[in-house]
């Protein structure tokens, strides 16, 4: 799909950041406007709008019942994903938990891939085996997709440890949510980076609840960017592309300079928990919807397109319909998609899988070692 | 009365923390939320934030304060979302909690349940399907159960709140939408289950059949069938894996000849496995008729597609061709 | 033994206090002087050097190998386990780690019980089956003696939990090394803590190292009495038994009234690490003895009692002596008590012991259950 | 030549780092300490601080700081002071690097290796002496490993390094200061033991005894004993225990007829359970003349008193005994 737009493609338009909040660092070490361009904005605009057209889709597929087990959808927090994925490179690593979907679309996963993914098939990005929690991409690293709460961190801080140990000039990005802030391993992970001056950076995606508990009820100190305690902390509006995105370059450096630093991004989940969780006991639909009226994430970059006539209502329009499309493509050949074949049931327990005996429900149903 | 089990294990807690002002409920999501798996429905309105309490999510840690409240003197029931979450936490279970009697020569008590869903939940992959049972059952100092249905869901898990020592109590996702009958006996608020006790749910002469959780359920099935054959099993529900029967695995198995054992966990050094061992050790080698036949949950981590799942654990089908298999292999 | 002391045992003595440091408190809140007499400056001292000559015969049991596997030895740190003993009551609990030995002398064993648990005798405290690292009374609400590090932690958070919900005036003294610290289930236990308003007592016995590791290679603060963070935290000298007492009773009162709190006690572990480290590795000869000559916790008390004349030090050579006296006792007594009994061997496994089927090392030794 | 199970750990760790420049070793005390068990002694001073690294007493977390690393791509040796404290990292062996290969479809790879002592140690009382082997073992994605002579601990822990899966090493601290002999073939940096290879350390025809780790050795001194009279044992180092080497154990059944399991860790769903339930399906159930005794742990957290731990574990007497029995026993 081609259409004019009203202004040059490169020409530079310059946005404001919303305030930071700090820990151990100065404000005035952090920017106060970003600059894009007509490009850059439609293209954040397109991919914000198929991160939430995919997932809105996995809503839909979920009540079908075709996606089943647990579905956690991540619309409201797009402009998050997307800044990181303008603020990194793929030589950096991402690690999150198992609101994942779109990560795995950044780092290059087709929409098709994902949603056969939870569709259980052969064609999904792990072959049916992983699930919604569990996409990962080595080759542009992503390290997943994990449903253990907090498990992440460590992990996480180990691929930093090892970037620092292979002396590269990268990062990784450790997203874990306000709940998973209080998990015991997150503060002793942090601790060793902090001793080791290891190239990691704790994101915390503040989305205000943990399942059903709110973040006062589960956390002493509600300041996520200062739980680090001696390391550097950083407050951000998460819906904010541009702040999340500049704020990643920021501490990227800052990183590799001097170890590591907390990001703490104010956001808020549209969906409930999983798909078992209506989002409204806890919350009033009132406040869900007073979040998606005046902080939407794509709403802001639409605004900022709209004001700056990079493209009219018309335009944003037929890109929705272009993501919609692909989404919709997607969706239709996951469904006709073979699931996987019985002999994935037992491949891949070990890289050298042949090696292994591997017992069937009955004794006799058991795969044998190559050598046997 | 019917029921689900979801609603027997309520009605358990509902019970003990009624009955007795030192039991407390606490775990994520248990208040408020009424459960993950609504399993503490209103028991938070019932009784109030200060005994039904919600915890950040941090199973180490609370795992760790409900022991130390338990060696006050406290009767803590600890809600695990899942089992597979209680790994975080397992050295309190272990070394804070079931060996503390021993070490202390009887000074520090932890009277303390550890409960909720173990072993695999319909679709939910890896991470979040383990069957935990041989682990903890392999640990002196602790007391491990796991119910079938709503009789035992409710009666043992009133006897483990009474119970003096720290108990394992694993349950079943899949069970708890399932009804079942509520006996009169499991009615009375008064009654508890006998610890260490399995019960024989079906009799029969040719094969005996052993399993516990879920897995009860299909052998169950599986002896139906195999009654239209003409071949008569005798179903036992192990409900307490530590301690275990003995002598009525010993002696079904004595009268049948035959042995069968199911499980949902993996196989090696699992349920089955020990089951396996005492019936030589506790004399019932010689009446044995044919090798005991293990049915048991592939050995993968779970695969999350729907159709590999389904071929991932025991069903009917197989426990049928396994006792076929004992039948027919004669030495 | 009695013998006259030169002013009234009953008259008060001042005493100033070494300055604190603060967190998230005022220091005005501290007081700067304590005040004591001389039956109480008798009596610490006779305690101090109980439990430190205790110390020095289990060494010598150690090196004679009639005390085996690890022993941890807490001379050098008495003065903590006296200000604490000082500063609370018994129905305030304590529970600790492995350097227990003073503790449960302090909560009431006698040190025949101690010494005679070391060498694995039927009179010990734990009738030979926990050792040194485990001694426990509930009679005095002390609650052990653990051997995984940091695992006290949360558990003595839950003592605070019971003392609240039943709604007692008292509090938990939850004692873990500079090492221990960095375990992330205590940044578990206090956020709950601090939630719930819990009267627990955080205190950390920093002696500078965790085995070998000093602590600036363990922990990115070292400032352990702000690691609380949004927790109040105060960090005092150990040596000095007023401003352990003094601090305790503060911590106390502002538990009860304001939930958990933090102390730092700066201490110094004479003896290396367990019997095994010789302590010399990783300092110096020289600093240990620069400790014992210019920090010692007992000289302290000596000098205020030589400088107020409340006793000489022949007198206080009379008591170092039934101090010694009683330790020898106890360990003669020991060294002719039996071991345990073989019938000890299953007991205590489970509270009904006798509902429950042990398996001895055949199935033939195997212990039935008495309704079998 | 002859040198300790210690000194053969520390060569095989030594030969590792130098062979392969993404080999590192953490733990606790592991460097300048040079090893809380001095295993690591000398490799700090020769690898430096970057590849024999110091952590704080922090299992949870520099365990999952390790499996990052080898997600990333190197090859770390975790070394637990015990396998005790390893429960507080437990989530992070089996969630996060035994089920990551199978549920990303093969994406992660974690070669790591996670090294320390395990079951009893002597006189350190129940927290700090339990064998973990039966749990390990259990879990598919893990290989479990457990040598017992220098030559296995060597070669087996070179392989350990090598292999591209995770890797459960599980040592013993009193075999830490024996003395073996270095086999030739053991002493070529090359060498590699096969990873789910039993060893016969000795023939027989009378009766198998299958152990592993210290056991091997009683049982050997067993065999000894009761060639004296006339008892001819094979007895099986199993060294592998996932994988199990199945072969070897069936077929010395096989020949023999008769089996003692022998393990120091608890009976209940233990090893020796699941040897007797492989016996069982693999076919030699009919070669059995006696049923299989089990000669293990007494069911008890580890006492501290040196008369009582004496009596809480096996010693060569029993099994002499249980082979005794199993000749007696024939059906
Ligand atoms: C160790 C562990 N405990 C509990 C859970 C169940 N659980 C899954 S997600 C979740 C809430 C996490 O909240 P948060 O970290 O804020 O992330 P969000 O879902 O808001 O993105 C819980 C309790 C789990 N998966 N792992
Ligand atoms: C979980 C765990 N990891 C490791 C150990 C081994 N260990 C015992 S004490 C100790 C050092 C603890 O140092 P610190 O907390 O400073 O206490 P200190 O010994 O100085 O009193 C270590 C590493 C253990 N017992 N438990
Ligand atoms: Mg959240
Ligand atoms: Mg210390």
């Amino acid at each position: 799909m081609i259409f004019r737009i009203s202004r040059s493609c490169f020409s530079s338009i310059s946005v404001k950041l919303p305030s930071f909040k700090v820990h151990h660092l100065e404000l005035d070490q952090l920017p106060q406007t970003a600059t894009t361009t007509s490009a850059e904005l439609l293209a954040y605009y397109k991919s914000m709008q198929l991160q939430r057209r995919m997932e809105i889709a996995c809503d839909n597929l979920y009540k079908q019942r075709l996606i089943r087990g647990f579905l956690h959808l991540a619309d409201g927090q797009e402009s998050i994903y997307e800044g990181l994925h303008a603020g990194l490179t793929f030589d950096d690593c991402v690690i999150t938990a198992y609101r994942d979907h779109c990560i795995a679309l950044l780092r290059g996963d087709t929409p098709h891939q994902i949603i056969a993914e939870m569709m259980a098939k052969q064609t999904g990005s792990t072959k049916g085996k992983g699930g919604s929690m569990h996409y990962y991409k080595k080759a542009t690293n992503f390290y997943g997709g994990h449903g253990i709460v907090g498990a992440q961190i460590p992990l996480g801080t180990g691929l930093a440890f090892a970037q620092k140990y292979l002396k590269k000039p990268n990062v990784t990005l450790i997203m874990f949510g306000d709940g998973a802030a209080n998990q015991g391993q997150l503060y002793e992970a942090a601790n060793m980076a902090q001793l080791w001056h290891l190239p990691a950076i704790y994101f915390i995606e503040n989305n205000l609840f943990g399942m059903g508990t709110s973040i006062d009820r589960a956390s002493a100190n509600t300041k996520f960017y200062t739980r680090g305690d001696v390391i550097p902390g950083i407050q951000i509006d998460g819906n904010n592309v541009f702040q999340v995105r500049e704020t990643l370059k920021f501490a990227k450096k800052h990183c590799l300079e001097k170890g590591p630093i907390f990001i703490e991004a104010m956001t808020y989940r549209y969906h409930g928990h999983s798909m078992s969780d209506p989002g409204v006991t806890y919350r009033t639909r009132e406040e869900v919807q007073q979040q998606r009226k005046t902080r939407d994430c794509i709403n802001y970059v639409k605004n900022i397109i709209l004001e700056n006539k990079v493209a009219d209502e018309h335009q944003l329009e037929e890109i929705d319909n272009t993501a919609q499309n692909e989404i919709d493509i997607a969706v239709e050949q996951a469904k006709v998609d073979p699931v996987p074949p019985s002999t994935e049931l037992a491949t891949d327990v070990y890289v050298d899988n042949q090696n292994h005996f591997i017992r069937g429900i009955l004794y006799k149903d058991s795969i044998l070692p190559k050598s046997q | 009365i019917q029921m689900t089990v979801r609603e027997a294990i309520n009605l358990a807690m509902d019970e003990e923390l009624a009955h007795d002002p030192n039991v407390f409920l606490l775990g994520e999501e248990v208040g408020q939320y009424q459960g993950a798996y609504k399993v503490s429905k209103g028991l938070f309105q019932k009784y109030g934030g200060d005994r039904v309490i919600d915890t950040p999510i941090t199973e180490a840690g609370f795992t760790g304060i409900a022991v130390g409240a338990a060696l006050y003197g406290l009767k803590p029931i600890v809600e695990f979302m899942t089992w597979n979450f209680a790994m975080q936490a397992i050295d309190h279970i272990i070394n804070s909690a079931a060996k503390a009697h021993y070490m202390s020569a009887g000074d520090q008590k932890a009277s303390i349940v550890f409960r909720g869903i173990n072993g695999a939940t319909a679709y939910v992959a890896a991470q979040h399907s383990q069957c935990f049972a041989s682990w903890y059952s392999n640990v002196p100092g602790l007391v491990v159960l796991s119910p079938y249905d709503c009789d035992d869901a409710k009666s043992l898990l009133k006897a483990a709140v009474r119970n003096p020592n720290p108990v394992v109590f694993l349950e079943n996702e899949i069970l708890y939408s399932e009804s079942f009958e509520l006996s009169a006996e499991a009615r009375d608020p008064n009654y508890l289950a006998p610890i260490g006790k399995a019960k024989i749910m079906r009799q029969g002469d040719h094969v005996t059949i052993v399993a516990f959780s879920k897995m009860v359920q299909y052998s169950l099935k599986a002896a139906e069938q195999l009654f239209k054959e003409g071949i008569s099993c005798e179903v036992v529900n192990l409900r307490s894996l530590r301690p275990l029967d003995r002598e009525t695995i010993l002696s079904s198995v004595k009268k049948t000849g035959r042995l069968v054992c199911v499980e949902e966990g993996w196989p090696q050094s699992g349920i089955s496995a020990e089951i396996t061992a005492l019936i030589m050790e506790g004399g019932a080698f010689k009446y044995l008729d044919a090798p005991i036949q293990r049915v048991t949950g592939v050995e993968i981590p779970t695969p999350y597609a729907f159709n590999l799942e389904a071929m991932a654990f025991p069903k009917t089908e197989q426990i049928v061709d396994a006792v076929l298999n004992v039948l027919k292999g004669a030495r």
